[in-house]
């Protein structure tokens, strides 16, 4: 499973993207933001308050339940901020 | 339908002419430009870093502009945003929109513009006097991309 | 704030440009271009001639362009209307507004429209294939521009 | 007293503007009207049918009531159709 972080995400886990094995028990994005956030450090950062994070599986925008697996693409950001 | 992400500056002129210009079937051509605002109660900007997610931000422009399409009859729509570092008074994104009739190009270009701001994957960092921050997101821009539902 | 009434052509992209360049305080300019249809029902247009009242045009949109910046917070205004022969595909009016957020430029670029439409002194007498006519006013553009009292 | 006339109210009154002397008991644009068409022939035709003028007195639009005198310049048209 590839895994994207931009904006402060990305600096607070300290890398824009990572591969892992699909962690046991991680059917969804929120399953594995809260995966994620028992790594601790940065990531426990990061990913502290869920309210402040937005996900894109496969380049599409999901949310806390879209399901995940081996072959997904996940990105973690912050809400977006373009225009 | 043409979408471009891109570090370089655009050409408002150019890319309204290239919607309209040759055909006698569009009636109107609404465009918006963005520019970088120096200013914020006095905590003056002095560069804007735009990160995106490339590969994604193309098909979420993309899937934009196809939804514009089938709320409005539309003959053309051109979405042109940069990335990378501007400097206050720089253009920063272009939405042109063509129809026949001139309300149509107005609202799907208001339109486009209200669900850019919040599908985009875009996240500016500002470097202010006062230091730098990324830009939180603001619910006004929430709000207005729920007019649309 | 600038009107023009015009023969002659007019450059959008220099028009944008000219209202934003050099300052860092306006964060959207909308734009709004007017081109000359050809189709109406299978009965094509050759030419067109606009007839204006030289004076009281010039006068009337600087009174359109007062009233949007009573009613919106503009950085600015321009207004280019042009008169006498055009051909299909022709730019015919062009509106363009600044401001420091998009929803008062796109409203304000709206709202000029709809005034002009009801309000401007000018008249447009078609070359069809079927003979010539003066165009008649529309009713939808009385309502449109009921919208805003 | 000037008048104006545009688009196909001035191909109809055969002219595209004329100085007059204000008539008897024309205080009003509407008077000014009803006398213009009593004059016959393109007149009468311009004039036929008052929903149809538009006036603007010394180049602002007014309806029938306005008041108009012997400085006033007065233009009689169709309902615009610019933009």
């Amino acid at each position: 499973m590839k895994l994207l972080y931009f904006a402060w995400v990305r600096e607070k886990v300290g890398r824009s993207e990572e591969t892992i094995d699909v962690p046991q028990g991680a059917n969804t994005v929120g399953d594995l933001a809260l995966w994620l956030k028992s790594r601790g450090g940065g990531y426990a950062e990061a990913f502290a308050d869920m309210k402040r994070v937005r996900a894109a599986v496969n380049q599409e925008h999901a949310d806390l339940l879209a399901p995940v697996g081996a072959r997904d693409e996940v990105a973690f950001f912050p809400p977006v901020t373009g225009g | 339908m043409t979408v471009k992400v891109q570090r370089e500056d655009f050409d408002p002129g150019a890319e309204i002419a290239r919607l309209h210009e040759g055909r006698s079937d569009i009636g109107a051509v609404v465009s918006f430009v963005g520019v970088v605002r120096g200013d914020s109660g006095g905590d003056k900007l002095r560069t804007m870093t735009l990160e995106h997610f490339p590969g994604m931000t193309e098909r979420e422009l993309e899937r934009i502009a196809e939804e514009a399409r089938e709320r409005w009859s539309l003959d053309g729509v051109t979405i042109v945003h940069r990335y990378g570092e501007l400097k206050p008074g720089e253009r920063i994104v272009l939405v042109v929109t063509a129809a026949g009739h001139r309300h149509a190009a107005f609202e799907a270009g208001s339109f486009l513009m209200d669900y850019l701001k919040t599908k985009a994957p875009f996240w500016k960092r500002e470097m202010r006097e006062s230091g730098e921050h990324w830009v939180e997101a603001r619910e006004s821009d929430d709000r207005a991309a729920e007019r649309w539902r």
